[in-house]
């Protein structure tokens, strides 16, 4: 089984996109950071208990499937997009969802363009391997407009291909843009068109048939979420997880009122041990790519329920 | 004439076969090349093959040593069988020397590296001891002073006389030549006939392809003629020369010995 | 005596692995046998990985809608057409790619050859370095710079210059030419063409004849060069030009009308070609050294000027050279075409092996199909370079 | 022509050396012959200057006399100066050589190199110094390098192969796949020659197969597909496949080249070892591969340059090498549209490794010219 | 002696001038080749050429027909002076054949093409008829039945005649052989030689270098001694073989006699 696998090599592997600004890059000493990243770590914590035993695996649109099927990867975290084909056909088991978003379409400022409707004729930069791809076919051919696809394998190449003017368009997920208009010397020159023409739930995957393991990383990623609604933080959760609380449900979350560790083969403190190393869900958004980073996302629909927002992780009970 | 005479009881020759070839067949694909050879030799037999181009000399004595295989009947040689059996294809081949036309040095090694390389390799020689019966060899082909050198440095009928050097350092009991004068400038092929005479007086068996007919005439005790890969004639040297049976021998000999 | 003795003394096992034949047969028989127990244990594998995972080995998928464009077809193609349309439309460019880096990498090496032997020491120098330069390259590199240079230095398609009273333009979004579109009347001209190629054949042959006959020398090649360009122009140009234009406009985001090399296609062409024509320029050279001196010298004593020599004496004798390495050297490109994928040109690495690959999954079935296609391509060339080889052996005794 | 040379007679050999005539000498004898022989070698030579006259200057411009060194971002440098933006690679130098290799054991890599010298020496030139002796440490190298490069035993601690990249990396490819394809190659070759059918077969579909098809479709089988033909559950390092279908596209080639100096071999050579009774294994290696090799040398030289460029290939499956890692400083907003700076640093980088390679294969081919004299 | 007697006078000599060599100078780089080389010679004269080698030999004969320059001095031949003037290369071309060390044939035509090539090409002939020419100077060189095969299948003695028939089916008026016979087996020098015997009683103008002295001897009027790019000494064969004048002639003779 995958735990086990994982237990022995001490390591976790986890798969990542090849480097997109505030969900998986490296810096210049070569660390990997990211709101993915995170997340890798996080489950690393919980299953391992120390965050840095992560082993990044960084794949494009295109290798990442064959990766995790052929057993590059324990877990794929890469900014993909929950669909039936993929949940069935490609053998992955999803997770949940860990950023809800949606395709858009960037352009520059100068061409004086508002809607995409009025993108007929135009050259677009897209990552291949993708569901934007098709999604992008669907939408010309559904309003009956002509563009040149300029396909690409990794963001950085359609950032470049896009800056130089190669394309005129640049569409992926409305957070990608935003991502990439961040690293752009001119972000204001750039506008993000209004139209969102999908659905794009992103969210992790393993592989199909290992259920025991898809049960803790799911239930890792909804400790997060859940932290954020008990307000437990990195900065209190020694303190709350010292003695319990009182809070049933933030005990049982810390392990310290029953032990749900042990029911998916974790030590009683896995989520502890996660939100120790990565703060909760809220806290690796904002620090990754919310308002204050350059990225600059708005919450929006990833905000907790509670708070108008799709993000609802199921009871730990 | 005398001096032939006298060469011949110089030389001893015994009652023991060395190579016994009976009733054998060579096939090349459809073509027939070697036809029901006969052939006993003895030891310390010296016997000169001659014949036309193509009439299967080479193939005949690259028989003996396996560097050909035959399809029918047998060869024997110090009472081993030539089959398939690597064991006896070794036997035989440390038994039999060869000398080439071409010589067929090993141009990557020097004249002494050369003569040692199947003493080291096959006899299990210490390097030592080979050297020492290379060097013996070399002086006796009159060549010590090249032993440092590479083929490539000598002339042809050195290079001729360090290939016999190679062969006889593997003591074999029988030493086979094809032609081995015939790729020489004609100022070299005395040197080396010299040597093949001075080794057919120590007593070795050789069997010789050549066309030499001097050197038939001094040391062969018996010739042999050899047309359409059928051996048509076997005789004393003075009778060939002087009395062949056959017609054949008659017409070969006649432009042979015009030119 | 003793030898004999010991051959019978020995066990079955030893005397068969002795024996010449038998050796060779038991070598034989393990080998293979190794070698299928290999393949065994790895098929046995990927059918063990494939089944737990739940999937299968089946080419359905290829029937099935791609759902993704493509930016240069030869062969009408949308995104309801299947992934098996999607590899031919692959296969296509892959070909188009080859064939264009073929002929172009053949006149620039051919040329750069003969100049690098040229008794002009300044341009042998240039030729060397540039070719030294190019070949000690990798190729791979030169796609990405050529692809860099194109899309970040040549300008926005608002602000591309034009050629030819704005009938060519050029941009990072590629090369715009105008396109014919014949009217009714082509024909003649298409004709006219037809038959220059077929006069010229007719023509060559009279003048062999004749020369054969009286040996009097026709000019072969001019008035060839005349037939099939000349006349269909004058047969065009009497006919009143029967030929429109699709002339390249900008209109929106892009260029409409014409025909256009995309900077991909572009950048690969130039690239595949540059870096093959430095290898084919040392392959000229050497085929061309490899006539020895004798042979010039023979022919000018006799009489034959230079370019006769050229024609009758070296040239045959340097093809039989160059033909050889000259055909590996467009395996080559061939298969260096496969890099397409670094810059996003639509090879079959780009379709079937890599976007079609990945939206079904299907990596053995995909993987087994561009295997298969290249094996294919090698094959055809090797196939061909046997009988050329064969065909101008030099005959030998 | 009224020299005075011409008029004074010399008794029958005593003609003494005179000097060419002055067109025929000197530099305007020379830039005759070579520059100004004909009406076409003339044009020629104006064509040359034009094209030297038109390329070399701006060149010279944009990368040497207007390029900008140091600058800490691109704005910079478009500031300072028209010219190329060498500034990306002085910032990136040091990951370009190390990548991620941790820097406090980067001493490793540079002992490494310094060693591959030591080794190479007396492989390459046959009047090495203590060539014998040294020729031990040559084969002990590979051994020595994988120690001190990957370590984790023996006192150094474990660098993973997720941290190569960089010069180290492709050099690491390199250098193993030149050393492990030739033994293969030479055994494939032999195969391929040999008069067993099997063995023949079997080599000939190997070499046909890897020759008929792209390096990179078999990385990428390498890279992603692997998984599916070992038991479940093994672990294979990535670096290790990409090294191993390294080796064997390589060898594929070599073999094809060692084929050929194989065949170049006089059957006499052949049938003189048989005749001594050497067998199968020492005829080859004491007689036939020896000098099979050495002819072949400057074609397994020519096989390793071209090995040594595919190396590149690597980053389209995600490793690292030098192309790669300099790549990904275009990811970097500081540098963004410096393609050409960055990859022309790249390129001279291999120029500079391939030339010196096909040097030295000229130098080996002039060297077996004069045959076995020494 | 008396057979060489008889041949000479049997050959024309005319006293029209068929080449003529006036202070000849030439140069490779700083290397002074040739020094005042003066000579002519008339229709019908047979010219040996011998001296040591590196002695210029094969620069002067390759001077004539303007396979290379020379600097200084000049060369008629048939009263049309060489210079860098194509048509004048052309015309003497045409009127000089020649024969080269090593044959020089073109492996990818058969002897006939190769003997038609030129008349074809250069003279402009019909091919029925280049054929028969060709045809009639290969029966003359004996090889008439070899037309159809190619050079790669001939023997080396062969070669050089086919070499010689394709010279003479431009029907020149002035032969060069630069050492026709140094690349053959001793066997085929003869056959060479006999054509070239031929040749000369023909009439035929013709310079040769050459170290065979039999055949100096035997067809030359005149010899001519070079030695350090000069002409040392130019005289009657008689006198030359017998009595040369000079001292260095002397000793060239004395080494190549001997061998
Ligand atoms: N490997 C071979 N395959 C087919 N035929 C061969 C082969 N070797 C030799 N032959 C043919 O067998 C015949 C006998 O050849 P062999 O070399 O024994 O003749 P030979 O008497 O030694 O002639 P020579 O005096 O020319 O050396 C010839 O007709 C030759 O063409
Ligand atoms: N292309 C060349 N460049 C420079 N030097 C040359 C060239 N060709 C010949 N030489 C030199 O010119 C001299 C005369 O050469 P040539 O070939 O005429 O001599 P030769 O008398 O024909 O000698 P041999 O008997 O060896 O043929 C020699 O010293 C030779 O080295
Ligand atoms: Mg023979
Ligand atoms: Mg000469």
């Amino acid at each position: 089984a995958t735990l086990d696998d994982v237990k022995a090599k001490g390591q976790l592997s986890c798969i990542v996109t090849t480097g997109l600004v505030g969900f998986a890059f490296t810096d210049e000493n070569g660390r990997w950071n990211g709101f993915d990243v995170d997340f890798c770590r996080a489950t690393a914590a919980a299953v391992l208990g120390d965050a840095e035993k992560v082993n990044f695996v960084p794949t494009t649109g295109k290798t990442r499937f064959t990766a995790l099927n052929a057993g590059e990867g324990d877990i794929l975290y890469r900014n993909t997009t929950i669909t039936m084909s993929r949940d069935a056909d490609l053998k992955l088991t999803f997770l949940g969802v860990n950023y809800y978003d949606g395709q858009g379409f960037m352009v520059n400022k100068n061409l004086g363009v508002t809607s995409a409707k009025e993108l007929n004729g135009a050259s677009v930069c897209i990552q291949t391997g993708t569901t934007t791809e098709l999604n992008l076919a669907d939408f010309f051919r559904v309003n009956n407009m002509n563009y040149e696809p300029v396909p690409i394998e990794t963001n950085e190449e359609a950032r470049t291909n896009y800056l130089a003017g190669r394309c005129d368009v640049y569409t992926t997920d409305a957070s990608g843009l935003a991502a990439t208009r961040a690293t752009f010397d001119d972000p204001k020159n750039h506008v993000i068109l209004p139209e969102i023409i999908s659905k794009e739930p992103l969210g992790p995957a393993v592989r199909q048939g290992d259920d025991a393991w898809g049960d803790i990383t799911r239930w890792v990623l909804y400790a997060l979420l859940a932290a954020e609604e008990y307000g437990v933080t990195q900065a209190n959760v020694d303190e709350l997880a010292a003695k319990a609380t009182g809070n049933p449900d933030i005990d049982r979350m810390l392990g310290t009122e029953g032990d749900f560790g042990a029911m998916v083969g974790l030590s009683k403190d896995w989520a502890k041990n996660a939100i120790k190393a990565v703060g909760n869900y809220g806290e690796i958004f904002d620090r990754n790519i919310g308002p204050d980073t350059a990225i600059g996302l708005e919450r929006g629909l990833n905000a907790l329920w509670t708070e108008g927002g799709l993000m609802y992780a199921p009871p730990i009970r | 004439m005398s001096e032939q005479a006298i060469e011949t009881t110089e030389m001893q020759i015994s009652d023991e076969v060395a190579i016994e070839i009976t009733g054998m067949h060579k096939w090349y694909g459809d073509f027939h090349v070697l036809k029901n050879i006969n052939l006993q030799v003895r030891r310390g037999e010296r016997i000169v093959i001659c014949g036309p181009s193509g009439s299967g000399k080479s193939t005949m004595i690259r028989c003996i040593n396996r560097l050909e295989e035959h399809q029918q009947g047998s060869i024997q040689v110090g009472g081993i069988e030539l089959s398939n059996d690597l064991k006896n294809i070794d036997a035989i081949r440390r038994e039999v020397g060869m000398v080439f036309q071409h010589f067929n040095l090993f141009p990557h090694l020097t004249v002494l590296e050369n003569c040692t390389l199947a003493p080291i390799w096959v006899r299990k020689m210490p390097k030592r001891e080979a050297e020492e019966a290379a060097m013996k060899y070399l002086e006796r082909v009159k060549i010590p002073d090249q032993a440092k050198k590479y083929p490539g440095q000598l002339s042809g009928g050195q290079q001729q006389r360090v290939a016999i050097a190679r062969s006889l350092c593997m003591n074999p009991e029988i030493m086979l030549f094809d032609e081995p004068t015939s790729a020489l400038d004609p100022e070299m092929i005395s040197e080396v006939l010299d040597v093949m005479i001075d080794l057919a007086k120590s007593g070795m068996t050789m069997l010789c392809v050549t066309h030499e007919m001097g050197f038939a005439r001094k040391v062969a005790n018996r010739v042999i003629f050899m047309d359409g890969g059928e051996i048509i004639e076997e005789n004393e040297p003075e009778q060939f020369f002087t009395n062949p049976k056959s017609d054949r021998t008659k017409l070969f000999l006649s432009q042979i010995l015009h030119h | 005596m003793a030898a004999a003795d010991i051959v019978d003394s020995r066990s079955a096992l030893s005397r068969a692995w002795n024996n010449k034949e038998a050796r060779s047969v038991i070598l034989q028989i393990l080998t293979v046998a190794l070698l299928f127990g290999f393949f065994f244990y790895i098929i046995r594998n990927a059918v063990i990985n494939l089944e737990t995972i739940g999937k299968g080995y089946s080419f359905t998928f290829l029937s099935a809608p791609a759902s993704y464009d493509i930016n240069q077809t030869l062969i009408d193609y949308n995104s309801r057409d299947t992934h098996f349309r999607a590899a031919i439309v692959g296969i296509l460019n892959t070909l188009l790619v080859a064939v264009s880096g073929i002929i172009l990498a053949t006149i620039v090496g051919f040329v750069l050859g003969v100049l690098r032997l040229s008794k002009n020491w300044l341009m042998s120098r240039i030729v060397y370095c540039y070719i030294e330069l190019v070949r000690n390259v990798p190729v791979l590199l030169h796609i990405l710079l050529i692809h860099g240079i194109v899309v970040n230095t040549l300008p926005v398609p608002r602000q591309s210059p034009s050629f030819f009273s704005e009938s060519v333009f050029l941009s990072n979004r590629g090369l715009y030419v105008p396109s014919p579109l014949p009217e009714p009347l082509f024909w003649a001209t298409m004709i006219a063409f037809f038959g220059g190629i077929v006069g010229t054949v007719l023509y060559k042959r009279r003048a062999r004849k004749l020369q054969e006959e009286t040996g009097r020398i026709l000019p072969v090649f001019r008035v060839g060069l005349g037939l099939i360009i000349g006349l269909p122009f004058v047969v065009f140009l009497v006919t009143g030009m029967p030929m429109n234009w699709s002339y390249p406009e900008l209109k929106g985001f892009n260029f409409v009308g014409g025909v256009a090399m995309k900077p991909e296609f572009l950048a690969l062409w130039l690239a595949l070609s540059l870096y093959t024509s430095a290898f084919i320029a040392e392959i000229v050279r050497a085929g061309i050294l490899a006539v020895s001196y004798g042979q010039t010298e023979a022919a000018h004593a006799l009489g034959l000027r230079t370019n006769r020599t050229l024609q009758l004496v070296i040239i045959p004798q340097a093809l039989r050279v160059i033909v050889p390495p000259l055909t590996s050297q467009y395996l080559n490109l061939t298969k260096n075409s496969s890099l397409a994928i670094a810059i996003g040109y639509m090879d079959i690495v780009a379709t079937i092996g890599g976007i079609s690959l990945n939206q079904t999954g299907r990596e053995m079935e995909s993987m087994t199909i561009v295997l298969l296609i290249y094996l294919s391509f090698s094959l055809v060339i090797s196939l061909f370079m046997n009988w050329y080889n064969k065909r101008i052996k030099l005959v030998e005794r | 022509m009224s020299n005075l040379q011409d008029t004074q007679t010399y008794a029958p050999g005593q003609h003494p050396d005179m000097p060419p005539p002055l067109a025929t000498r000197g530099i305007i004898g020379w830039m005759r012959k070579n520059l100004f022989s004909s009406i076409g070698n003339t044009i020629l030579t104006l064509v040359a200057i034009a094209i030297l006259w038109r390329i070399v200057p701006p060149i010279l411009d944009y990368f040497v006399f207007d390029a900008v060194i140091n600058a800490s971002n691109r704005e910079e440098c478009v500031a300072k100066g028209t010219g190329a933006c060498w500034a990306v690679i002085s910032e990136r130098f040091q990951v370009s050589l190390y990548a991620f290799y941790p820097e406090a054991e980067r001493w490793r890599l540079k002992l490494t190199f310094l060693l591959l010298f030591v080794a190479l020496g007396p492989v390459l030139f046959d009047r090495f110094p203590l060539r014998k002796q040294m020729i031990w440490f040559s084969l002990a190298y590979p051994f020595i390098a994988i120690w001190l490069v990957v370590g984790g035993f023996l006192g150094l601690p474990l660098v993973e192969t997720k941290m190569f990249g960089g010069v180290m990396l492709t050099l690491i490819i390199g250098i193993t796949g030149i050393t492990f394809s030739l033994p293969l190659g030479i055994l494939l070759a032999l195969g391929r020659i040999s008069n067993l059918p099997a063995m023949q077969i079997v080599s000939v579909a190997f070499i046909e197969f890897i020759r008929g098809v792209p390096l990179i479709t078999l990385l990428f089988v390498a890279s992603t597909m692997l998984n599916y033909f070992l038991p479940p559950g093994t672990e294979f390092d990535l670096l290790l496949r990409v090294l191993i279908m390294v080796t064997l596209f390589a060898s594929a080639y070599i073999a094809e080249v060692v084929r050929g100096g194989l065949q170049a071999i006089p059957k006499g050579q052949y049938e003189a070892a048989d005749a001594m009774g050497l067998k199968y294994w020492q005829a080859m290696r004491l007689i036939i591969l020896p000098q099979a090799l050495k002819i072949s040398i400057p074609g397994i030289v020519n096989t390793f340059i071209g090995l040594y460029k595919d190396t590149t290939l690597v980053l389209i499956i995600g490793l690292f090498d030098v192309l790669g890692i300099m790549r990904s400083a275009l990811a970097d907003p500081k540098w963004n549209g410096l393609s050409t700076e960055v990859y022309i640093y790249t390129a001279l980088f291999f120029f500079v490794s391939c030339f010196a390679m096909s040097r030295y294969s000229l130098y080996l081919e002039k060297k077996l010219h004069t045959g076995h004299k020494r």
